[in-house]
């Protein structure tokens, strides 16, 4: 912890950057904190509360971020992976932000928990991690710390889904999408929904209705998914951003497992490697096409 | 949703969205040809399957397709050299994904139609056909007609597509 | 206190006497997934009443997230236009949360002020609401600073309170009495009111909610629509809107015409919010509220200003629910806080 | 692997050579012959000259008993047998209507997914293993590989091989070790059936036949038909003339096992009417290996000679 | 608000048949924002059209629907009917009744109502068009001719003296194609090298032609009238500047044993060769598998193996240490004549799907040939100077028998079409074979003689009635060597009696297949091939000679089997194409191409990746006071060849493709539900 205000308050002091995106105490446990000067960089903490992705506030789309002028921003190994993102898809030039990886060994899911970092508390995401140390990062923070606990619920949820018929799946996820409300927090959370202006907002046409009725969240859902297929950086702020907790997490690792076995390409920091969108190979398979 | 139920057989409908160059030319081959075949489809033309937006088939089955056809040039003979690759990599993730959503794999069918393929644009519409009277009619998505009381926060569940169900 | 107490099991056979009558109970029911919903249910078996907040709030039951305002069919140049019906089969909710009932009757006043929704009254009077005091606020309940308590009765026909066995029953309206008469046999004698008095008392203790009055803040918030306060105070903020989608006074929608083919189709009323930039949007491109500062103090003003200033009550019942969704960590009563801060130290003061 | 197994009424009679033979050179080639039980006659020519629906009836018979048996294939070993299975089913899968009568007179829809195969078919698909336990290659045995009419023709039906210009008999003979010979007459018809009614044709055309293997300078003959074989072997000696060497003719199972190492008696060798023997010491001379295990005995009692068939009796060197 | 007209069309009664255009009219006339709504019975004829201006001016439309044929038929001369009339041609468009419904359904009713459907979806489109300007883009008045055969030939010169810069690229190291191969060509038997040869001079010294043999085409990009071809130029070994074709190379040679393949391996070549004495350019080549130098190299010998040709030149053309070269040509257009090749009779096949012909002896039977031997052996310059002998034993043949169709109309084969040639150069066979050897017997075995050209007839009547060629009807069933006579087996079905002839040798008249590696080229021009490989034509009848790539013609026997006289004229038609599409200054282009709107591009460049033709630019966004705002995407109207692949893969749908846009999809989608 106290490296990180350290290292936050010399780039403060040197002027290397205007501000530091870190995460703070606040009244519901922790809270993104936009440090501008040593005060505030001397509240900086890293603890297993530190769910939040902070690389969203990194969009052009943020002009109050931008405003406050050259950021720093601390993230883990799902958040890095983030940053590569918006990096490989030309909204955020890599020399224009300076990254502070931190050593992370799994996150709770509810950063306003006070339970400590357990199987039962553990985000879905973090079981079985392979970024526990985030490779894009300009600095490097804490000590390497044990893997996260438990074991991943969300493969044995994908795996039960898939076991079921057609029928059954289908009525699951009308169910799950009959409480969607269409309030897009999924999309205004993600740190790779930077549209300017949503395809869900274009009215003339309206593709996607913008009524929460099971027509309208059924469209809504299908379009987010497909448009992170082989983009989502599998960092959770979706699911965690749904006030109707639909299990949007699932549509995104199932879309993430077939950019993989298919197209080989996983989730990566690392911005050289090219998404799967845009590219194909002559020989991408065609079972399914007669 | 009220469609006309009359004749006694579910007759589907379906949507084809094709490719200028190849299916199309093909499926007017198939017409110079006199080849018969269901008329269950209407399609629409597009200048490349690099065109074709999963958008286009949700909206399909939301206006009352039963089911829907994809359809272009075969890989290597793109008009436009690599529309159909895009497609496919496009189409790979919507088909899994939509599968997953509980969509029955029939619905949709996918296809590579040559220019000189008339006889093979008509199997695949018959096929399709056949496939979507089998499945019934996609029920479409209860809930947005005139609401159905009480609308107690969540709309009633839904019945399966697959179910018969009058649309 | 002209109360009764009703047992768990006249309760039971009372529902049961209401479901098999027509009237359809609505109650809180968990989730696969643990959270509470508003659903209808048929027997009182499945209804939670000490689980605390639902996820949603009441208002979805009577401004639904979406619903059609008619249908219309052309058929050359004349419209035939299908319209919706607006007096609804008579319900029951039973187990609402004081503040969400409390959250009903606000919106009450709003709609019914310049033009009276059919659809809302239709549905509020065809309802009756039995709330049921909250054992189970958090950290993030201030429901006593807006002025209802956890056993507050606002909005509510009949208050329930929870005693060893069953409930002490406290009728708040005439539409709670003729409830009560209609199946006075369920109704046991009137609870000991010293009983009742500690037992309220109780849920009151230990309670510390996050913010005090918020008298002087309604005040403040009346002058300082340009004070610094405001600066950087969304920063964090998404602009999600995920806030109005929980609370149970937020009430704006948009009415949209959604085709269903070249000449049918059907204009429908979905949940709105101002926390969204498109909210604001002019065809032209302008946005009076461009920047997220702009639309959070909207949503704080509305609530503790302008609402109170038209309707002399606050459009906020403290549920806490928007603090606990907000995914950018955004928190209303530390924002109230803050502002009671500001209004308590007349110059400067750090936000 | 497991193949279905149909003698066809020659195996059982007049061309048991083949079917022990066959028996013999299974297991080492890694098949297990399961015969059809209660299977019947093919009808063979008697039913296509007389009544098309017959025709296709009992080879459909017996193609529904191999499927209920649990069959995907179906070895016939004598290429008239294989050409009925063959054509019924592909005269079924072009006509909707026989399609339908055959299944009211089976009581059942035509068991299309029983596959016939023929005896150069299933040798061929088991090179690589003849090769390697070949114990005893005929190395210098000059052969012509005779296919006859039926096998490789009409080819829509027997499509396993080109039908103007086969390899697969040739292959299985070079993979024994010893060497076919080009030759001209591969593809002309024996006479066949005539055999019995017209015995003047089918003398020109045999002899014919053998002339030309003798004059491509060939050691014997290889068959993979009864009737092929019997207007070859039995009746060579009314068609040899004076002071012409005999020419033996054998089953290509028979040379098969040959290679094998399996002893003549077992391949019913013995049962030939131009004399192997001098061949047989031939294929012994070359380096004999370990002695393959030869296949099971065949459950009817072993005859001495072959009973003399009705047609020999009746008639005189022409 | 919208003022549709919708005009129905019987096309006699190819669509009145099965479709009651008249309900079809009418029901659509009931849609909203459509003020006319005929059916009539021709509305592609003078009157039909005429219909539709009228009914433009009167009604004052703002777009036009006519439900009839295809678009692929029609479209174009709609829209000129539409802009004749003063409303924008891209209002106008088609609703597919006749091959997508009237044609294919019997149930007059299920067909109504289909076509009241597709009517119903193009009227909803056409509300949402948008009027388009076409859009002129520069023209690069050169043309690139593939392939140096006769049809290459008469392309390239017909395009050069109409003005026209022209670059001809021949894979071979000469050009003249199988045409310089032939002894005479029917039906005048005038010797090809006399006719062929002046027009192959003709090329190598016409200004206007860069001649690249030797050289084969490896990339194309861009579009009509703005291609760049990349070609590869083979490393001859021999610097074409210094060599003056003297021969001398070719004297020295030490490796004389190679087949020569100009004459079909029955003679011999040198390493350093030059394939006929009359070859253009007349530089010979040094075939590296063959040569002594390089062979030494490829075993990694240090010292020179051998160097006796470049010791033999007197001016030092030779050159060992010559790389392929990669050359970039602009041009306008292409014309494809890649020509043919014969099909293979034996065993191993290039292709699936075919099987060679093991009965008839080829390539076992020395004496069994195929067409083009038999035209190296009647050539002068051929390997026998001429003279008739067979490859066997030089002896003069005095029977030969012809065969007819080899692989040609014949399924089991993989070829079921006819090759049109042979029956006329069989025919012409027996006349030289009679011609050099006056007491020769020709049998010929057919199955119909097929002589439809001026004087093909005619020709064939001679070679039996004046030189006594035998015709037989019916196939042959085996060829095969009895002693030093080549029997052949066939069977006589006028008479019925089977047919075994001795023969000296025999030529077996087979298929005209397309080049090898055709798909790869068609791949390359991204021009569509049918499953025998032969090109695509845009349109059989009426655009035999363009493909549905604009810029891209063919000619000669790359599209289909054709003899001399049709590769002639086909190659002229090309050329006239070509010249007309030089014609003009700037090339009218369609408009239907993509916009982006950069208000809303948030600038991720999907875009750009997907587009096959780089027609995605990126654009500065700055405000008045010219700082940067954002950088987003914006497509070259003149590159964009209209495919939309980048609006299905835009995320945010900030880009639009005229005439496809989402509105006009969105449209015809809405419009599909009862």
């Amino acid at each position: 912890m106290k490296e990180l205000r350290d290292l936050a308050t010399k780039l403060l002091a040197e002027g290397t950057v205007n501000v530091v995106l870190g995460w703070e105490e606040g009244p519901r446990g922790v809270r993104p904190a936009f440090a501008t000067d040593a005060a505030a960089a001397g509240r900086l903490v890293f603890d297993p509360r530190c769910t939040q992705n902070l690389v969203p506030y990194l969009s052009p789309r943020r002009t109050q971020v931008k405003k406050l002028g050259k950021a720093a921003v601390v993230v883990k190994g799902c958040d890095a992976r983030a940053v590569a993102g918006l990096v490989r898809e030309t909204q955020l030039a890599r020399e224009d932000v300076v990254v502070i990886g931190v050593r992370c060994g799994g996150v709770i899911a509810d950063p306003a928990s006070p339970e400590p970092l357990s199987p039962a508390t553990v985000a879905d995401r973090c079981p079985g991690c392979n970024s526990r140390e985030p490779k894009l990062a300009d600095h490097t923070v804490g000590e390497l710390p044990a893997a996260p606990p438990g074991e991943s619920r969300r493969d044995v949820r994908i795996a039960d889904l898939e076991a079921r018929t057609a029928d059954e799946r289908w009525a699951f996820w009308q169910d799950e999408l009959g409480r969607c409300v269409r309030c897009h927090a999924c999309r205004e959370a993600c740190p790779m929904c930077f549209c300017e202006r949503c395809v869900a907002d274009k009215t003339q046409p309206q593709w996607v209705d913008s009524s929460p009725h099971p027509r309208g969240a059924f469209a809504w859902n299908v379009t987010r998914a497909l448009h992170l297929a082989g983009r989502c950086v599998d960092c959770g702020e979706c699911e965690r951003a749904c006030p109707v907790d639909i299990p949007l997490g699932l549509l995104n690792l199932k879309l993430a497992r077939v950019a993989s076995e298919r197209f080989g390409y996983t989730a990566t920091d690392d911005p050289a490697v090219p998404s799967p969108v845009g590219s194909f190979q002559k020989d991408d398979a065609q079972e399914f096409i007669l | 949703m009220n469609a006309t139920l009359d004749k006694t057989s579910f007759e589907p409908r379906l949507t084809a969205f094709v490719c200028n160059w190849c299916t199309y030319t093909g499926a007017d081959l198939a017409g110079t040809s006199r080849l018969q075949m269901d008329a269950n489809v209407r399609i629409v033309r597009l200048p490349c399957t690099g065109r074709i937006d999963p958008l286009f088939i949700v909206k399909a089955f939301e206006r009352g397709a039963d089911g829907v056809i994809v359809s272009g040039c075969h890989p290597a003979d793109c008009h436009y050299t690599s529309g159909n690759y895009h497609a496919r990599r496009r189409f790979a993730f919507f088909k899994e994904l939509i599968e997953f959503l509980g969509l029955p794999e029939g619905r949709i069918t996918f296809s590579w139609v040559s220019a000189s393929e008339g006889q093979k644009w008509r199997e695949v519409v018959n096929d399709a056909t056949a496939r979507v009277r089998a499945l019934g009619p996609f029920s479409g998505y209860p809930g947005t007609e005139l609401p159905a009381w009480p609308a107690a926060g969540a709309p009633a569940p839904n019945p399966a597509p697959g179910g018969g169900g009058e649309r | 206190m002209n109360g009764r107490t009703i047992s768990r099991s006249q309760l039971a056979a009372l529902v049961d006497d209401l479901v098999g009558s027509g009237v359809g109970v609505v109650a809180p029911v968990r989730a696969p997934d643990g959270r509470l919903d508003y659903r209808p249910v048929a027997r009182l078996e499945e209804a939670v009443l000490d689980g605390g907040l639902p996820r949603l709030s009441l208002k979805s039951l009577f401004l639904p997230p979406t619903e059609p305002l008619f249908s219309f069919r052309k058929s050359g140049p004349d419209v035939a236009i299908d319209s919706v019906p607006t007096t609804f089969p008579p319900r029951l909710v039973l187990g609402a949360v004081p503040c969400d009932a409390a959250g009903v009757a606000a919106l009450d006043k709003v709609m019914g002020w310049d033009y009276r929704d059919e659809l809302w009254f239709g549905r509020r009077e065809a309802t009756t609401i039995v709330s049921v005091a909250c054992g189970k606020g958090d950290a993030s309940c201030f429901c006593g600073a807006t002025g209802n308590g956890p056993a507050g009765t606002r909005g509510a026909d009949l208050l329930l309170l929870p005693l060893d066995d069953g409930f002490a029953v406290e009728v708040v309206t005439p539409k709670g009495e003729a409830l009560l008469s209609a199946h006075a046999g369920r109704f046991g004698e009137p609870p000991n009111e010293a009983d009742v008095a500690r037992r309220r008392a109780g849920l009151l203790e230990g309670r510390v909610e996050p913010v005090g009055s918020l008298a002087p803040v309604t005040a403040w918030l009346g002058g300082h629509f340009d004070d610094p306060v405001w600066d950087g105070i969304a920063l964090r903020c998404h602009g999600c809107g995920a806030c109005a989608s929980v609370c149970p006074t937020c009430h704006c929608f948009d009415i949209v015409d959604e085709p269903e083919g070249v000449t049918r189709g059907t204009r429908r009323r979905n949940w709105d919010t101002c926390q969204t930039a498109r909210f604001t949007l002019h065809a032209s491109g302008h946005n009076p509220r461009s920047v997220q500062d702009a639309r959070y103090r909207q949503r704080v003003l509305h609530k503790f200003s302008i609402y109170p200033e038209r309707f002399g009550e606050l459009l906020c019942t403290g549920c806490g629910r928007c603090s606990r969704a907000c995914p950018g960590g955004m928190d209303l009563p530390d924002v109230l806080g803050a502002i009671a801060a500001r209004a308590a130290a007349p110059a400067g003061g750090a936000a | 692997m497991r193949v279905g197994y149909y003698p066809g009424c020659s195996l059982h009679g007049t061309a048991r050579e083949l079917d022990e033979s066959l028996r013999a050179v299974a297991p080492p080639l890694g098949l297990e012959l399961v015969e059809v039980n209660d299977w019947s006659c093919c009808g063979a020519t008697s039913a296509h000259a007389t009544s098309h629906l017959l025709s296709v009836a009992l080879p459909a018979r017996n193609l529904a008993l191999a499927e209920e048996q649990g069959h995907d294939q179906l070895l016939a070993p004598c290429a008239a047998c294989y050409n009925r299975l063959a054509s019924a089913r592909h005269a079924v899968a072009c006509d909707a209507a026989l399609a339908e009568t055959i299944e009211d007179v089976l009581g059942r829809p035509f068991p299309s997914t029983v596959a016939p195969r023929n005896l150069v078919e299933v040798l061929r698909a088991r090179l690589d293993l003849l090769r390697e336990r070949a114990v005893r290659p005929l190395t210098g045995l000059k052969v012509a590989c005779y296919y006859g009419c039926l096998l490789v023709r009409p080819s829509e039906v027997c499509s396993f091989d080109d039908p103007e210009d086969p390899v697969s008999m040739e292959e299985v003979v070079t993979a024994t070790g010893a060497t076919p010979v080009a030759w001209r007459r591969r593809l002309d018809c024996c006479g066949g059936a005539f055999s019995v009614a017209r015995t003047g044709s089918v003398v020109r055309l045999s002899r014919a036949i053998l002339d030309d293997a003798r004059s491509a300078g060939a050691d014997a003959i290889a068959v993979a038909c009864p009737m092929c074989h019997s207007n070859l072997d039995f009746r060579q000696k009314a068609l040899v003339r004076r002071g012409e060497a005999e020419l033996p003719v054998l089953y290509l199972s028979e040379l098969v096992g040959l290679a094998l190492g399996l002893d003549a008696e077992t391949l019913g060798l013995g049962r030939h009417f131009v004399d192997t023997k001098a061949l047989v010491e031939r294929a012994l001379a070359s380096k004999p290996g370990p002695a393959a295990k030869p296949g099971p005995r065949p459950s009817a009692p072993a005859a001495a000679a072959k009973p003399a068939s009705p047609a020999a009796a009746g008639t005189e060197a022409v | 608000m919208a003022r549709i007209g919708v005009f129905v069309c019987h096309c006699g009664e190819n669509i009145g048949r099965t479709v009651d255009c008249a309900r079809v009219a009418g029901e659509i006339g009931k849609l909203p924002g459509v003020v006319h709504s005929v059916d009539y019975k021709y509305m592609c004829s003078d009157p039909g059209q005429a219909l539709i201006k009228q009914a433009i001016a009167e009604k004052g439309l703002t777009g036009v629907v006519v439900s009839a044929c295809s678009p692929h038929m029609h479209e174009r001369t709609f829209r000129r009917a539409a802009g004749g009339a003063g409303l924008n041609p891209f209002l106008c468009e088609m609703a597919n009744i006749r091959e997508h419904c009237s044609w294919i359904h019997e149930d007059r009713e299920a067909a109504t109502d289909k076509a009241i459907d597709l009517a119903r979806v193009i009227v909803e489109k056409v509300k949402r068009n948008v009027p388009l300007e076409t859009i002129r883009i520069p023209v690069e008045k050169r043309a690139l001719v593939i392939g140096g055969g006769i049809a290459g030939i008469q392309a390239a010169l017909d395009l050069a003296d109409g003005g026209a810069e022209v670059v001809l690229v021949e894979k071979e190291p000469s050009i003249g194609g199988h045409m310089s191969q032939l002894s005479e060509t029917f039906p005048t038997l005038d010797c090809s090298q006399c006719i062929l040869t002046p027009r192959m001079v003709e090329v190598y010294q016409h200004p206007r032609i860069r001649l690249m043999a030797y050289c084969e085409v490896d990339a194309v990009e861009g579009y009509i009238g703005n291609f760049k071809v990349t070609i590869r130029q083979k490393a001859r070994s021999v610097d074409e500047t210094k060599c003056n074709g003297c021969g001398a190379c070719q004297k020295a040679c030490v490796v004389k044993n190679v087949p020569s393949e100009f004459d079909e391996r029955l003679g011999k070549r040198t390493a350093i060769y030059v394939p006929f004495p009359q070859a253009v350019p007349n530089i010979p080549v040094i075939d590296r598998e063959h040569c002594a130098y390089f062979k030494g190299r490829a075993r990694g010998m240090k010292k020179d193996a051998c160097g006796k040709c470049k010791e033999a030149c007197a001016r030092g053309a030779i050159d060992f240490a010559q790389e392929d070269r990669f050359v970039t040509e602009k041009v306008g257009a292409i014309v494809v004549a890649t020509g043919y090749e014969l099909y293979s009779i034996g065993k191993d096949q290039p292709a699936a799907g075919l099987k060679g012909y093991g009965e008839y002896g080829y390539g076992t039977v020395p004496d069994v040939i195929d067409g083009l031997q038999f035209e190296r052996l009647a050539s002068a310059s051929g390997p026998t100077a001429g003279k008739l002998l067979r490859p066997s034993d030089g002896k003069v043949p005095k029977k030969i028998v012809f065969l007819q169709c080899v692989g040609s109309r014949d399924p089991a084969k993989g070829i079921d079409y006819c090759s049109k040639v042979c029956c006329m150069y069989v025919a012409k066979h027996t006349m030289l074979y009679r011609h050099k050897v006056h007491d020769g017997e020709a049998t010929v075995f057919y199955m119909d003689v097929r002589a439809a050209g001026k004087g093909y007839d005619e020709f064939t009547r001679r070679a039996v009635e004046e030189d006594g060629a035998v015709y037989v009807r019916g196939r042959v069933s085996r060829v095969y060597r009895d002693g030093d006579v080549v029997k052949v087996l066939g069977f006589d079905t006028l008479n019925g009696t089977p047919v075994e002839i001795d023969a000296d040798m025999v030529v077996l008249a087979t298929a005209m297949r397309p080049r090898k590696g055709i798909e790869k080229l068609a791949q390359t021009l991204s021009v569509s091939y049918d499953r025998h490989g032969f090109i695509n034509e845009a349109h059989p009848k009426l655009r035999p000679v363009e493909t549905n790539t604009a810029g891209v013609f063919v000619a000669g026997a790359c599209q289909a089997p054709r003899d001399i006289p049709d590769s002639v004229a086909m190659a002229s038609a090309a050329a006239a194409k070509v010249l007309g599409l030089f014609s003009n200054e700037m090339l009218e282009r369609e408009p239907t191409v993509a916009r982006v709107d950069a208000a809303l591009c948030a600038g991720c460049f999907h875009c750009e990746r997907v587009c096959p033709y780089g027609a995605v630019e990126h654009k500065e966004v700055r405000d008045r006071k010219g700082n940067l705002l954002k950088v987003v995407a914006d497509v070259n109207p003149g590159v964009c060849q209209g495919c939309g692949t980048c609006q299905a893969t835009c995320p945010s749908k900030s880009v639009e493709l005229m005439g496809f846009t989402d509105e006009q999809i969105y449209a015809e989608v809405n419009a599909l539900a009862l």
